[in-house]
């Protein structure tokens, strides 16, 4: 999350993006990915500056911002909320919830004070509901940041969170 | 994280034990049979088990022996210690005893069909998994990468690659098990100057992660299959599109697409021939639906992963509305092997309706969790005691799911199914993705499904009415089981949604999600009655009172 | 051509015809609520069902091609009951506060309800999920709860406006229709073309002038009386007050298609600015000389002033001659009376001085 | 597609979705010329913003590189044209390094465009006001028409020179004889033969001198030539230019007389106010600008005791014709006795060509009205003109060779004002002001400026301006946007307070004598 989030920040970040993936219809999923990755989530200004270099129809289209907010609200990797510094995800899927991850989920909103979806006041955390990310085999599973944590309990919850500044 | 398990040899032993069998010792037997285990010291690992139904009667008692799927009869105590020792113990098959192939009839008529080998020698698809470096072009064409390709290109006519696959008889292993051959067959002869191969990578049913594993593990596998393909139908570029969560994987197939380019095995003029394919990583940007096919390819086009209304399928009118071919990680890593060696290797593993390996992932309520790989048509009951090393706790199986979300709800009492395309349609079970989610004695069959419904209404693309709004109506129904707070008829208005889900939903996510629906209904309807009239959760899950709303409010994304 | 047999008739079709709009040629009316001849097939609302030899499940009509011999059934009780599942399913989400809507009466998810013998009360949402009245655009009212996210509003922009306005946002039970980024309409660029409510079959996007207003007492074609592209129109009238404008997918030129002042401009007719009574200074009345500033007016009836101004033109004439007098005819009004002009200037008045507003 | 002078998506909406379909279903390839970043330039495979008043430059220039490159259409030139060796000899001053000079355009855009309009055929060229408001109005026409040729796209089918006209009935109004040169479908009132046949059908003698048209008749008050002024739903104070003089000119004029439905800046100098009907309370026929021929129909009752306008009118002729010295004999059409709008139009058919086919009774029976020439009650009507053959036989190429405009940017007036009008509003506004809707999206006169400008204008955050020219001046809110070039700045008429046309000139074409709207000097100032 390193890009300016000024009006030539953002500026630049669309050009780059566009420079880096093109302006092919294609490119959209991609270029979000991107601006989402550099910022944690994706700026509407953003979106405005990305619209303004694809000012010509694409495929059957002229992009407009609608068209990008539609793409960014459909993907969940694509966030169109600013999110906290450290971001909780949460697996709701099957496998996680059989082996004891209802349990977690409750604690997990109780010790962070907050419901699925939300940011804490101070910025700190958000927390987040994914689905299956491919570690049933440890489940239930919670990944804070880049770390991922396997057959988590209520019980390790509060050691885990401690880590995180 | 995760890696691919080595595989214990672990048995199963199964007695038929119905009253016939009975009456002619069969509880006899397994006294026996188990004194035999405990004196040889291998408690820790046969599994004893009782099969009921298995037809003939002269062959009773018979002892079924997994994984070998080997069927002795009719068995009489007497016979246990040779059997433990000589079999269990040693492994040898006591050929004397063995009930001749076409005597077999009922449930386990289909063992006739079953091939014996041991599965840690089938590896096919796992083939290099664990044995390479995954991010080495030299380590995969020492294990004779791109051999298929070098045959195929300088040996083959695409026609004559095409009837390979059509000989062995590989399924395509996304979920509906349509045949390979007869899909590039359909591809192939669609007319038009510009086509494009998809390898569908976005592998999101919950538990599957078989085509990360063989993503990472042995990413130019993928690549030598997409160029087959591609030479295959008539194409010169292909995406694999790669789950967004997959960041590994995505960096190790861009390495060995870089690899491939840099020794011409990808680009213009692959190996000199005048056959050119570039390919292109995608990636997925965190939605379940585009493992459908047309969405997947609306979300190339810059898209929402709304799945299209077909017919045209995308063989016809696929990206861009040029003629495409989708294929899933897990069918394309069979391609370079079959081509390699050829169509009748392959169709002697597996059954005959059902060729090849699958690859499971297994989880949930049991003692290994992991991947791994096997011939088609083994059993869910083999597959818990051999693979996953049996229930944890040593509680009950009660049911497991297979496929991922949209899998079934298989219970005990359909244990003994075998595991392949025929088999399982047949019993009206999907096999979907090869996830098998095991849950014990403790699950809610109605807070599972309630979570399954919970997880499709997120998932849903909201395109089509029955499964955007079905999907919505079912849960709140669901939660309202949980919560004590439906009636009877709740049941039917259950059964009618999933009834609309399955018929007039566009696409598979709509039809699926009815699925465990009905299932639960199906299987486990006494459970679900509980909940309603007696007012209890018998396993105590569900908290049976209004905790929170039952429907969020939803707020409008738009500030006004 | 393709020949394929709906409900045992023989219906020959060009290629690429769906089959609703096959049936539809064979005078066979398929309900649907996301489908219009103007936009590109959808497949959404699930309402067209029909059976298809071959296929196992019903198939969504809107956007099923028509094969060579097709066979087709587009209603019987299975379907029926297909139908009234999915407008349950669809009234289900469907929430009226109860207000008269500004479309006079063309509700077409009503219109299938009550041709399905759905009980409306039942089946209605008792919850709304959105503000009614979420948008300050003058001219469009959007009450999103009873959006059925049919997307017509989006193809409409798409498809025939080309401003892109519309898009769904989010996705599965929290789809919705939003303008531009989450933002107003007129902050996502639209043009107030009107296009969306015109193809909107439910109200959710409704004429806000006319809210309340009912139903009309008929409806009159006419030619839209800004630009020079001559678009059709329709005057809603009721109580001898133009109470809407709608468009027709017949008209020649324009079709379904309108600007913001063809299709909301028209409240000046009835603005109370309108002259409404012949006016004379009272100088003329009086016979006197000119004051400055030409006096003040004085309102007289129709002879006082076309009396007034017949002696006036031919005084002039008289005096200073055929000449001096200037006709300027009115490129906002009819050919009829234009042509009046030409021959009043050249046979009454007897000056070829007549020009109009063409070169301004 | 060649869009020159016209900002089609706010002046002709309709026809601006269809092209903006048409570039995203059909693949039409759009040139756009403007010196604005005009909506539709977003849809434009190329926009050329070129100075203004620069149109002829720019087109000889296309057409120069269409001949250096081969482009152009031979059969075409030889078996259906004349005159093209003049027109060769024209363009070869007009060199694209040239051009791109005079136009500010860049020399790879030229040869692009040219490109783009030469190979994807057929090509339409689509123009408004943009075009004829100039000095040189009518030679932008006939170069466009001279490129047109060139390239052999008359006469066929998503062809042609297509100008879009600006009022819904100009065409109309100009087809019905609201011109002081020709009765109606054109024919010439110096021609003798024209002139006896309306003497005849009339029973009056008709003046044999082209009258003065509007651009002359109120400069011509001021000269003593005009003594009385009949105007019919005109408001030539906001939409004439060079307001100031034309109240100066207004106010001494001895007879006014407006037949309207508001009352308008105009009224002020009126002394018979009558009472007219809107669009809405009568029935007639409005012709578009292809030239088709459709029906108005009455929907509600005129408000009080307003009136049709050809009711008015016809009352005024009869009594007029009762007193005076002016006689008329009895004739076929020398009466004024019309029950209704459909006899008006039986009067006009049988006394014009193009329209003798049309009558109401066809019109209702379809919907999709007629194109003129309709040349009797069985033909189909003419879609498109010039098929086969122009109508003088041959089409003939014009040299046009550059003029400058009348007024340029200097010293004391530095900046150049472009005129037009927006989406949501109409001409003077009469109407759009008073559509309670429009008004609160667009509710007072804007003023577009250049952002780079702005800086220089030390605008800084202020909101109004003074905009000033030698004729006048008016304050305005100031939209900073890069939709205008530096150097030029944007202003529309629907706003009397600040109407534009308190500052452009009355410099008109010779022949068309269309003013000069689009362009003069003027100097902007920061207020507030």
């Amino acid at each position: 999350m390193s890009a300016h989030t000024t009006d030539n920040g953002y500026k630049e970040m669309a050009r780059l993006a566009i420079e880096k993936h093109g302006t092919s219809p294609d490119a959209l999923i991609p270029i979000l990915l991107e601006v989402n990755q550099e910022y944690g989530y994706i700026p509407v200004k953003a979106l405005t500056e990305i619209k303004k270099h694809l000012n010509a129809p694409v495929g059957d289209r002229l992009i407009q911002e609608g068209h990008l907010f539609s793409l960014a609200s459909f993907y969940h990797m694509l966030s169109l909320k600013a999110r906290g510094r450290h971001i909780v995800l949460f697996c709701e899927s099957a496998p996680c919830h059989v082996t004891g991850g209802r349990a977690v989920w409750q604690a997990l909103q109780e010790q962070l004070s907050l419901s699925a979806g939300e940011t804490s006041p101070d910025g700190k955390w958000s927390l987040v509901t994914t689905s299956c990310l491919g570690a049933c085999g440890v489940g239930p599973v919670v990944v804070i940041d880049e770390d991922m944590y396997g057959n988590v309990t209520p019980e390790r919850l509060p050691e885990i969170l401690s880590r995180y500044e | 994280m995760m890696e691919v398990k080595v595989i214990n040899k672990r048995a199963l032993v199964l007695v038929s034990d119905d009253s016939e069998s009975r009456r002619l010792g069969s509880q006899e037997l397994l006294q026996a049979l188990r004194t035999e285990i405990d004196r040889c010291g291998l408690a820790n690992e046969v599994d004893l088990n009782t099969i009921v139904d298995v037809g003939a009667k002269n062959l009773l008692p018979l002892v079924i022996i997994y994984p070998e799927a080997v069927v002795y009869g009719p068995v009489h105590p007497a016979d246990a210690g040779r059997i433990v020792k000589e079999h269990l113990s040693q492994g040898r098959v006591i050929e004397e005893m063995i009930v001749p192939k076409h005597q077999l009839t009922g449930r386990i008529a289909w063992l006739a069909a079953r091939s014996g080998a041991l599965p840690a020698a089938q590896r096919i698809v796992l083939e290099r998994a664990g044995r390479i470096d995954p991010e080495s072009i030299e380590d995969y064409i020492i294990y004779d990468g791109y051999q298929a390709l070098t045959k195929a290109l300088t040996q083959m006519t695409p026609a004559q690659v095409i009837e390979e696959l059509t000989i062995s008889g590989l399924q395509g292993r996304g979920g509906a098990g349509f045949p390979t051959g007869k899909k590039w067959e359909i591809v192939a002869s669609t007319s038009g100057s510009k086509k494009y191969v998809i390898c569908n990578a976005d592998e999101s049913e919950p538990g599957t992660y078989k085509d990360r594993v063989i993503l990472e593990s042995d990413p130019h596998s993928i690549v030598e299959a997409m160029a087959l393909a591609a030479y295959a139908i008539g194409a010169d570029e292909g995406f694999i599109y790669i789950r967004g969560e997959y960041q590994l994987a995505q960096q190790r197939f861009q390495k060995a697409i870089e690899q491939a380019q840099a020794l011409g095995l990808l680009g213009e003029h692959i190996l000199g021939t005048d056959f050119s394919f570039h390919l292109h990583i995608h990636s997925g940007a965190g939605a379940y639906v585009c493992g459908e096919e047309t969405a997947l390819i609306e979300s190339i086009e810059g898209k929402r992963g709304e799945p299209r209304s077909r017919p045209p399928y995308p063989t016809t009118h696929g990206l861009w509305g040029c003629p495409t071919l989708v294929n899933n990680v897990e069918t394309l890593a069979n391609v370079p092997p079959i081509l390699r060696r050829s169509g009748e290797w392959y169709k002697k593993f597996g059954t005959p309706s059902s060729p090849g390996t699958k690859v499971y992932t297994i989880f949930g309520n049991v003692n290994l969790t992991g991947v791994f790989e096997v011939p088609m048509g083994i059993t869910l009951r083999e597959a818990i005691s051999i693979y996953a090393k049996g229930m944890k706790n040593g509680a009950a199986f009660k049911l497991a799911q297979t496929g991922g979300s949209s899998g079934s709800l298989i219970p005990a009492s359909l244990q003994d199914t075998p595991l392949d395309f025929a088999a399982t349609r047949k019993a009206g079970v999907s096999l979907g993705s090869g996830a098998l989610l095991i849950a014990d004695e403790n699950t809610c069959v109605v807070d599972l499904v309630k979570v399954l419904l919970n997880f499709f209404r997120f998932e849903s693309c909201g395109k089509c009415t029955p499964c955007r709004i079905g999907t919505q109506r079912s849960y709140e129904i669901l939660t309202r089981i949980t919560q004590g707070q439906a009636e009877l008829d709740a049941l039917d208005e259950l059964l009618k949604l999933a009834d609309q889900m399955v018929r007039l939903s566009n696409c598979g996510l709509g039809q699926t999600a009815a699925v465990p629906i009905r299932d639960m209904l199906k299987h486990f309807r006494t459970e679900v009655e509980a909940h309603i009239q007696l007012g209890v959760c018998p396993t105590g899950v569900c908290p049976m009172r209004v905790e929170a709303p039952a429907a969020e409010e939803m707020q409008p994304l738009a500030s006004a | 051509m393709i020949t394929l047999k709906i409900d045992g008739k023989t219906v020959e079709v060009p290629e690429n015809t769906t089959v609703l709009r096959a049936a539809e040629a064979a005078g066979i009316t398929i309900p649907t609520l996301c489908d219009h001849p103007d936009l590109t097939p959808y497949g959404g609302c699930r309402l067209c069902v029909v059976e298809v030899k071959g296929y196992r499940l019903p198939m969504a009509s809107c956007a099923l091609p028509v094969s060579q011999d097709m066979e087709v059934i587009t209603e019987n009780p299975a379907l029926a009951e297909a139908r009234r599942g999915i407008l349950e399913l669809l009234l289900s989400d469907y929430y009226d506060q109860g207000y008269e809507d500004g479309l006079g009466g063309s509700n077409e998810l009503l219109h299938w309800a009550e041709h399905y013998h759905i009980d409306l009360e039942q089946a209605m949402a008792k919850q709304p999920r959105y503000r009614v009245d979420s948008d300050p655009n003058p001219f469009v009212w959007v009450d999103m709860n009873k959006c059925i996210l049919c997307t017509r509003c989006i193809r409409a922009c798409a498809d025939v406006q080309g401003r892109f306005v519309w898009s769904l946002a989010a996705r599965g039970a929290h789809t919705q229709v939003v303008a531009g980024a989450g933002t107003t309409m007129l902050d996502a660029r639209c043009e107030s073309c009107g296009a969306c409510v015109a193809y909107c079959p439910t109200g959710a996007l409704n004429n806000k002038m006319s809210l309340h207003l009912g139903a009309a007492d008929r409806k009159v074609t006419t030619t839209c009386t800004y630009c020079g592209v001559g678009c059709q129109l329709e005057l809603n009238v009721k109580d001898d007050k133009v109470i809407r404008v709608t468009s027709n997918s017949d008209a020649a030129v324009n079709g379904m298609r309108l600007c913001v002042k063809g299709r909301y401009g028209y409240d000046f007719i009835h603005h109370p600015d309108r002259l409404t009574q012949p006016q004379v200074r009272k100088y003329l009345l009086d016979g006197t000389p000119r004051p400055p500033g030409r006096g003040e007016w004085v309102t007289v009836d129709w002879d006082t002033a076309l009396d007034l101004t017949a002696a006036k033109l031919s005084a002039c004439r008289d005096i200073y001659g055929s000449n001096s007098l200037g006709i300027l005819c009115s490129a906002k009004c009819l050919n009829e009376e234009n042509y009046l002009f030409n021959k009043f200037a050249r046979q009454v008045i007897g000056t070829n001085n007549i020009d109009h507003c063409a070169r301004l | 597609m060649l869009i020159i002078g016209s900002n089609t998506t706010e002046q002709h909406p309709v026809f601006g979705t269809m092209i903006r379909q048409a570039v995203m279903h059909r693949g039409v390839k759009l040139v756009v010329a403007d010196p604005r970043k005009i909506d539709i330039t977003e849809f434009a495979t190329l926009h050329l913003q070129l100075r203004p008043g620069t149109d002829i430059p720019l087109v000889n220039g296309l057409m120069n590189i269409i001949l250096e490159k081969g482009w152009e259409d031979r059969d075409f030139i030889l078996n259906r044209t004349e005159g093209f060796d003049e027109v060769r000899q024209t363009l070869e001053h007009y060199t694209p390094e040239h051009v791109a000079q005079l136009t500010g355009i860049p020399l790879e855009k030229l040869y692009e465009a040219a490109e783009i309009l030469a190979t994807n055929k057929p090509m339409a060229v689509m123009w408004a006001m943009g075009i004829t408001q100039h000095i040189v109005g009518v030679n932008n026409v006939m170069d466009l028409a001279n490129l047109q040729m060139m390239l052999g796209n008359l006469g066929v089918p998503g062809g042609g020179v297509n100008p879009l006209r600006g009022q819904n009935n100009v065409q109309g109004a100009c087809d019905m004889g609201g011109l002081p040169n020709v009765y109606s479908g054109y024919q010439n009132v110096t021609l003798d033969a024209s002139r006896e046949k309306f003497e005849a059908a009339w029973g009056a003698q008709l003046s044999q001198t082209v009258g003065m048209t509007v651009t002359e008749m109120i400069p011509g008050i001021e000269e003593d030539k005009i003594h009385a002024l009949y105007v019919l739903g005109e408001d030539p104070i906001v939409s004439d230019p060079n307001s100031s003089h034309i109240r100066k000119c207004m106010e001494e004029c001895d007879l006014v007389i407006l037949q309207e439905i508001f009352p308008s800046e105009t009224s002020p100098y009126a002394d018979i106010l009558l009472p007219g009907a809107s669009f809405a309370e009568k029935s007639g026929t409005f012709t578009n600008t292809e030239r088709r021929v459709q029906m108005v129909h009455q929907a509600i009752s005129p408000p009080g005791e307003a009136r049709p306008d050809w009711w008015i009118i016809a009352e005024i002729a009869r009594r007029v014709l009762a007193q005076g010295a002016r006689q008329v004999q009895p004739a076929p059409y020398s009466g004024w006795e019309y029950e209704n709008t459909s006899q008006i139009m039986d009067e006009v058919a049988a006394l014009t060509p193009s329209y003798a086919g049309v009558s109401h009774a066809r019109l209702e029976r379809d919907p999709a009205g007629l194109h003129w020439p309709v040349k009797d009650a069985e033909h189909p009507g003419t879609p498109i003109l010039h098929v086969g053959q122009f109508t003088r036989g041959k089409g003939h190429f014009m040299p046009v060779e550059h003029v400058p405009p009348a007024e340029l940017p200097d010293e004391a007036y530095p900046m150049l004002l472009n005129t037009g009008r927006v989406l949501y509003h109409w001409h003077g506004g009469e109407m759009t002001r008073r559509s309670a809707g429009l008004l609160e999206i667009y509710s007072h006169a804007k003023i577009e400026i250049n952002p780079e400008d702005a800086r220089m204008l030390g605008l800084n955050g202020k909101r109004r301006v003074r905009v000033s020219s030698r004729r006048g001046s008016i304050e305005a809110h100031a939209w900073i946007t890069d939709r205008v070039p530096t150097g030029m700045i944007f202003s529309n008429f629907h706003f009397p307070e600040s109407s534009a046309n308190e500052l452009t000139i009355a410099a008109l074409d010779p022949v068309a004598k269309i003013p000069e709207y689009k362009i003069c000097a003027v100097r902007v100032e920061a207020l507030d």
